[in-house]
């Protein structure tokens, strides 16, 4: 239950710093906030209770003695796609800053409307 | 189509009469006015005399071929009008076209004499002839409107259009038009001011404001040519309105006393009142007499 | 030739036309002339060859079947489409000769006259609205063909016909979904069939789609400048053959569609005193114009508003009255923006105030525009005459009688602007800025008199045009239609006969011209407009004797109140107004990228809240 | 030599060629054009190899050998076969336009990131397996963001932030709704979902499915959730707008038509869809009336038509579905046209405005020409192929008696009218402010060409399509089918 709290809880603070914080860093912040929360989350559906890693390092080891390990094998894929837009959005944010001198997201509006 | 020579004469007889009686008026018009204005007056036959001498003239100028026409298309226009208005009950030596015309053609061809000289006035590019036509044109709009509406209540009323039919359907002094209708009378007998272009409606012609109007610019034959051609439309006009609401004349000297008569009621209104703006006869007529007509035609489509 | 005796091939070869003309413009301009010759006349002679009925040609697209074939009725009109056609692509070759674009000129005006040919000759609905569509953004092209200037009513017209087609296409559509068979024939069948709510909804989606390209107030005002900004051949084929297709849709609305709806139907009522309202106050708008196009382009309205009585009256001889006034406004109105169009390629105006005095210079206008006002104002002997004597005759006999009054005033008032449209160009001063100006090439004069010479013999004989036209009704469902050649009838049983009037006219005027020619012509002599008395005065050569500015301002100060309220405002204020709120409303678009982050949670956070409302169930 | 095609080479031969691109970079400029070339050209005989094939018996293809649904299957049924073709023939003009348009460096950059646009939209077809999609809808974003931001102006940066920031909103809202698809079912593949869909309880089916309508409605530009849409497509460079408009969004409309169509049955969403389809219309229709840059103008227009398309696929009919197939095919094709043209118009006007861009269609006949017939195909008129898609769309909303429907899509469509209008206005008759005039490309020019006779010749005969998009709407509706074959018959 803890992992659930937890996770949703990430989420929640992400969301809050992407719609309150002003500072483009900050917002970026958020979002891997909510991408380590949604990680989080599904990890812990697959996760069972007292159940060992999905790797048959003993013998004795049953598939019903492991977590699922699928939830693992996809976070691992989403952790790299949330880095690759990190990536991404942190080069656009440098050449906002050598454009506009600021990080401050109400300021940077030139296309509207 | 048998042809009927008595017809053909009746052709050439009923214009000359017609030309005939239409000076006779306007020089009885003349010595009428001069009385009640307290002159002399020219004699009853200066018209005929003045139109003689016109024919006699030679012509000296024209501005142009349209003008040269205007004047025939003028009295093209009032011949065919009057060929088309049976001038006596039950004549058939004067019946001429009548049996193959109805009211809504007469309505047309009596503009197409308009038109025309209008149209002749318009090349002497004389100022003054493009006023008078403006002038004119615009008060047609006016006085057509009750014209219309009363004429179309008689037609409705009566379910022809023919004028023929409508003398027959007046018979006897209790049945004129405007004992039966009057409204739709007085709707078409205001609207027959206009027609006349007498004061208070002569504003087209303001004979000392513009020169004489559209004719202003017409000389010699052509201006003979032209008061033939109003003589002869005056008695048109006076023609169509008698039989309209007067019941026609079976005689000679009947279509001469009512003709006489209406032919007076528009001068005497003319007499008694000064000249009009053209936007103040539109209006006239746009108020009182087509509301008379309006109301003529309402009662009679709400009666049938 | 025989073998391209079928509606396929006759509108293959007009689009290849077009297209074809567009690619010699740019390839081998010399051959440009031919091309167009060759692929307007063809065509045109395969129509006038095609059968009176020529049996359907079934095909499928896109999954739906569609139909081309003739009747009486498209063939009258097919007619029209071809001879006005014809004659106005000869006219356009000299009249665009120094122009730049003609490939694009000519592809935009082949192609809509091949639309039109589509138009008539669809037997399905789908067909129908396809070329009319085609039509719309063809004949849009050429509003918009001369300069920036010419946009805005470019822009409105294409509006107006847009609003026109939709809700041509709305009834179309709805239709299909009662009937799933798009043919005419299946459509007249099945409409019966609704309910009355249903009938009148459709008939009023499908006559405020053919309403709008017969310009019927209120939804005219893209007319008068569009037909003003369209070049002038293109504008004879628009007001005479064009705006005809709007007539032919409500044709075949009130009378196939609305099998239905007998005479008298409210429907028909509204339509016939909307048509009504529109002649009386396009005649009046059309007396204070100053440009002589625009001028014509009210007079269009107000003549297509009597076409639309007849149709919406709906009596045998209304009807007749109809179509007949539509075949002659289609020769008249062409025939009028065609000498109007001479005059403005010889002078370069259009301006009322500014020209004048032109009779001596282009004789052969003159003449055609004479006829032509004669014509429009229904003054006999010209055919004209013929078309409102029939109207009005018919109205009085339905019992239409402030309708007939409404009418006559207008057509009373139309002497005012035809006579001031014919005075201050051709009559009136010559002025000396004018004096070097010449009569146009035959390619324009040409057909201009061939339009001028059938007003005349319609005049006389519109028995040559009523054979084809009653025809057309039985199409329509006109079993018993009576005319005859030269005499004029209605059900009263008065009759004008047209003989008589015409023996009478033509002889007194020869009579009368004889009298006044004979020895006289010769001996007067022709003096300049100058040369005229007034008031004992000389005029001198620089005194301005131009009577033309405010022409009829009295009659415009008496009718003023009329023109109080115009119904273009209220359009144009409500695009105003429209605009301002799109314009307010992009502002939703903030340009923060964290709106739009707020916009998507709020988003999520309102659907699943509102989700019982939206889903149907709750979470 | 018999040639064995198979749908992986869809996903498979742009990745590589993605990956490749920068290595050949390093031999030559000129391969890193012409590859991306080949590759488009060789995907695109591919596809139209398989599209009998697909038409017939739905190809299934099996990944790495696990079975569904355990293994991830590639499901190249009719639906995938007519957009894939649709998407590779688009991509394939698109580099043809791109091949002299864009010549600032780094090139292999650019087609890089392209190809993985093209990968990625593929592999959202044909996918048959949810996570993967999510995959690939990633793929393609984050190709989106970086190309956005191509032409390193600060406004394209700006664009791309919003891009980016919204986009991973949409990942993150599809990411939670995969999790809590996999809670309650256990299984990824979408089949297999399906199968299991009934024992899930209608609250949290609700919560997946308004989880999915938000994440992929943002990518498929569904108001108000398009905030990005406008700048991201003006900003990025000519073509790759056009690849926006006719590639990436409609990938996106078919992973949420898949997921909405094959995952949920709740009869209720059609209805949200039309509603939501018709506000985005009138929204963005306002929105582009009164727009001063051209491109953002075609934008907003592009977002009204997936309006029209959300609409289509709202009425949940059969003609319904093929409407907005037919839709989004013609929309592919005209936007497209638009934005080269546009793109030209731009470019040697030097100017993003319209108001600048007047007297051009003189300067430019061509380019002007292919803007006007564009600009007449998309307001819907006969004889292009604009006006079928339209006039499906009517008829099939007229059998599911929407008339008020009818009325407001035709009243945008009369917005659409005016604005397109006045451009094409402007475009012709004003004189033209003297700027340094280059010949267009050849290459640019048979781009558009090839655009324009498409759109005419569908106008002409629709049939082409028409045939087609009918059993592709068929394999969406009937689920049955779709179950049948994606699990191989289990």
């Amino acid at each position: 239950m803890i992992y659930y709290i937890t996770s949703i809880a990430l989420i929640l603070i992400g969301m809050y710093a992407v719609l309150v914080k002003k500072n483009l860093i900050k917002m970026i912040i958020g979002l891997s906030l909510v991408d380590g929360g949604l990680h989080l989350l599904f990890i812990a559906i697959g996760y069972v209770d007292n159940k060992t890693a999905p790797i048959f390092s003993k013998e004795s080891l049953t598939a019903a003695d492991m977590v699922d390990p699928i939830p693992q094998a996809l976070v691992l894929t989403a952790i790299v796609i949330g880095l690759a837009v990190t990536a991404v959005a942190l080069a656009i944010i440098i050449r906002l800053y050598d454009h506009h001198k600021t990080l401050n997201v109400n300021k940077i509006r030139e296309l509207k409307w | 189509m048998s042809f009927d020579w008595i017809k053909l004469l009746g052709f050439i007889v009923t214009p000359l009469i017609a030309s005939v009686v239409g000076f006779t008026y306007m020089g009885l018009s003349r010595k009428i006015t001069a009385r009640v204005q307290n002159r002399v007056g020219p004699s009853v036959s200066q018209s005929f005399i003045d139109v003689v001498k016109l024919y006699s003239k030679k012509t000296a100028i024209h501005h142009g071929l349209m003008q040269h026409m205007g004047p025939v298309f003028a009295i093209t226009a009032s011949i065919t009008t009057l060929f088309f208005i049976p001038v006596l009950k039950d004549s058939l030596f004067f019946a001429n076209f009548s049996f193959r015309g109805d009211l809504v053609f007469l309505m047309y061809i009596m503009v197409f004499g308009q038109l025309g000289m209008a149209l002749g006035a318009g090349q002497t590019g004389n100022p003054n002839s493009a006023i008078g036509v403006s002038r004119g044109l615009s008060q047609m709009v006016g006085y057509k409107v009750p014209y219309v509406l009363g004429l179309l209540a008689i037609m409705v009323h009566f379910k022809t259009t023919n004028l023929q039919e409508l003398i027959a359907v007046q018979d006897g002094f209790r049945n004129w038009m405007i004992f039966q209708m009057p409204l739709a009378s007085i709707a078409g007998l205001l609207a027959y001011l206009g027609f006349m272009a007498y004061a208070p409606f002569d504003v087209p012609f303001a004979p000392a404001e513009l020169a004489s109007g559209p004719p202003s610019e017409f000389g010699g034959k052509y201006l003979a040519l032209m008061m033939t051609s109003r003589s002869i439309f005056t008695f048109a006009k006076l023609v169509l309105f008698v039989d309209l609401f007067f019941g026609g004349a079976s005689n000679f000297f009947e279509l001469l006393i009512k003709t006489f008569v209406l032919y007076l009621f528009a001068l005497f209104v003319g007499l008694v009142n000064p000249r009009f703006r053209t936007e103040q006869s539109i209006q006239f007529w746009w108020k009182w007499p087509t509301a008379i007509g309006a109301l003529a035609l309402l009662l009679v489509a709400w009666k049938g | 030739m025989d073998q391209l005796l079928n509606i396929p091939a006759i509108l293959a070869i007009a689009f290849a036309g077009s297209i074809l003309v567009f690619i010699t413009h740019s390839v081998f301009p010399k051959l440009r002339t031919a091309i167009i010759l060759i692929f307007t006349i063809l065509p045109a002679y395969l129509v006038w060859q095609l059968p009176a009925d020529s049996g359907l040609v079934h095909f499928t697209l896109g999954g739906f079947d569609l139909s081309w074939g003739t009747n009486a009725y498209s063939r009258l009109f097919s007619l029209l489409i071809a001879g006005i056609g014809v004659l106005a692509t000869i006219y356009s070759i000299s009249f665009m000769k120094k122009r730049s674009r003609l490939g694009f000129f000519y592809l935009a005006f082949l192609t809509t006259i091949s639309a039109m040919y589509g138009i008539v000759f669809s037997q399905d609905l789908l067909s129908l609205f396809f070329f009319w569509e085609i039509m719309t953004w063809a004949s849009f092209l050429l509003v918009i063909y001369y300069s920036f200037e010419d946009q805005k009513a470019g822009i409105r017209y294409f509006v107006f016909s847009a609003i026109g087609a939709y809700s041509l296409l709305t009834a179309i559509v709805y239709l299909y979904s009662f009937t799933g068979d798009l043919s005419l024939a299946a459509t007249f069948k099945v409409i019966p069939e609704l309910d009355t709510t249903q009938i009148t909804f459709i008939t009023i989606l499908f006559l405020l789609g053919f309403g709008v390209k017969s310009a019927l107030m209120p939804v005219h005002v893209w007319a008068p400048d569009a037909y003003r900004s369209a070049p002038s051949p293109f504008t004879a084929l628009f007001s005479g053959v064009l705006s005809k297709m709007g007539v032919f849709g409500m044709g075949l609305v009130l009378f196939k569609f609305m099998g239905g709806l007998e005479q008298g139907h409210i429907i028909r009522e509204i339509l016939a005193w909307l048509g009504g309202i529109t002649a009386l106050l396009a005649t009046f708008y059309a007396i204070f114009q100053t440009d002589a196009k625009k001028l014509l382009a009210y007079s269009s309205i107000a003549q297509l508003g009597y076409i639309t009585i007849g149709l919406a009256v709906g009596t045998p001889m209304s009807v007749m009255a109809a179509i007949f006034l539509a075949l002659m406004h289609g020769i008249f109105k062409s025939m009028l923006f065609m000498g109007i169009g001479s005059v403005f390629l010889q002078t370069g105006s259009l301006d009322l105030n500014e020209l004048t005095g032109l009779i001596r210079r282009m004789p052969l206008s003159f003449v055609t525009v004479l006829m032509g006002i004669i014509t429009v104002a229904g003054v006999p002997p010209l055919g004209g005459f013929v078309g409102k004597w029939l109207l009005y005759e018919s109205l009085i006999t339905s019992e239409h009688y402030f309708l007939v009054a409404v009418t006559f005033i207008s057509s009373t008032a139309a002497f005012l602007y035809l006579y001031r449209l014919i005075f201050s160009i051709f009559l009136g001063q010559e002025e000396k800025e004018f004096d070097h100006i010449k009569e146009v090439p035959w390619p324009m004069w040409v057909p201009m008199l061939i339009l001028a010479s059938l007003t005349m013999l319609t005049g006389l004989m519109p028995g040559l045009f009523f054979e084809p036209i009653a025809e057309a009704m039985k199409f329509l469902g006109f079993q018993q239609v009576n005319w005859e050649m030269s005499v004029l009838f209605n059900t009263w049983g008065n009759q004008i006969d047209l003989l008589a009037m015409s023996t009478s006219i033509f002889s007194v005027f020869l009579l009368g011209l004889a009298f006044i020619t004979w020895k006289n012509y010769k001996t007067t002599r022709y003096v300049t407009t100058k040369d005229i008395h007034t008031s004992g005065e000389i005029p001198t050569e620089n005194e301005n004797l131009t009577y033309a500015v405010d022409f009829y301002r009295p009659f415009e100060r008496a009718a003023a109140p009329v023109f109080k309220y115009k119904v273009t405002h209220f359009y144009e204020s409500f695009a105003e107004n429209a605009e301002h709120l799109f314009d307010l409303l992009r502002h939703v678009y903030t340009g923060n990228a964290q709106t739009y982050a707020l916009y998507v949670v709020i988003f999520l956070v309102l659907l699943i809240v509102f989700s019982g409302w939206i889903f149907g169930i709750q979470i | 030599m018999e040639l064995n095609f198979s749908p992986v080479h869809f996903i498979a031969v742009p990745l590589f060629a993605a990956f490749l691109l920068p290595l050949l970079g390093r031999v030559s400029q000129k391969l890193v054009t012409l590859v991306p070339g080949v590759v488009l050209l060789y995907l695109s005989v591919v596809a139209i190899t398989l599209f009998p094939q697909a038409y017939d018996t739905p190809i299934v293809e099996i990944i790495a050998g696990w079975r569904p649904p355990f293994g991830i299957t590639l499901v190249f049924g009719p639906l995938a076969a007519f957009l894939v073709t649709m998407i590779t023939l688009i991509g394939f003009v698109v580099w043809l336009y791109s091949y002299r348009f864009i010549i600032r460096e780094p090139l292999e950059k650019y087609y890089m990131l392209f190809m993985l646009l093209i990968a990625g939209s593929t592999g959202i077809i044909l996918t048959g397996d949810i996570f993967n999609l999510f995959v690939f809808l990633e793929i393609t974003a984050i190709a989106a963001y970086s190309l956005t931001a191509f032409l390193r102006d600060h406004n394209g940066a700006e664009a791309a932030f919003k891009y980016l920031l919204i986009g991973s909103f949409a990942s993150a809202f599809v990411l939670l709704a995969i999790v809590i698809l996999y809670a309650n079912v256990g299984t990824l593949n979408m089949a297999d979902i399906a199968l299991r869909m009934g024992d899930v309880p209608d609250k949290i089916k609700l919560t997946i499915m308004i989880l999915f309508i938000v994440g992929l409605g943002i990518e498929a530009e569904l108001f108000p959730l398009n905030g990005w849409a406008p700048d991201a497509y003006s900003q990025a460079p000519s073509p790759i707008g056009a690849v926006f408009a006719g590639i990436v969004v409609k990938a996106a409309v078919y992973a949420l038509m898949r997921v909405l169509f094959t995952l949920f049955d709740l009869p209720t969403s059609s209805h949200f869809l039309v509603v939501m389809g018709t506000i985005t219309l009138l929204v963005a229709e306002m929105s582009a009336m009164r727009q001063q840059q051209i491109k953002r103008m075609l934008a907003f227009s592009s977002i009204g038509q997936m309006g029209l398309v959300l609409v289509a696929f709202g009425l949940g009919t059969k003609e319904g579905i093929a409407a907005a197939l037919f839709l989004m095919f013609s929309h592919a094709v005209i936007k497209t046209m638009l934005f080269f043209s546009a793109g030209y118009l731009v470019f040697f006007s030097g100017h993003k405005n319209i108001s600048d861009l007047e007297g051009m269609g003189r300067e430019k006949p061509w380019t002007g020409f292919f803007f006007s017939l564009g600009a007449l195909a998309i307001i819907g008129l006969p004889p292009f192929s604009g006006f079928w898609a339209k006039f499906y769309l009517l008829v099939s909303a007229a059998n599911a008696s929407h008339i008020f429907l009818i009325a407001l899509i035709l009243f945008s469509a009369i917005i659409e009218a005016v604005y397109y209008l006045r451009v094409v206005g402007r475009l012709y008759f004003k004189k033209f402010n003297d700027i340094e005039i280059r010949k267009t490309p050849f290459t640019g020019l048979l781009a558009m060409g090839i655009l324009a006779i498409v759109t005419l010749v569908i106008g002409v005969y629709p049939d082409f399509i028409h045939e087609l998009v009918l059993p592709a709407a068929n394999e969406l509706l009937d689920k049955a089918a779709y179950l049948q074959y994606a699990m191989i018959g289990q």
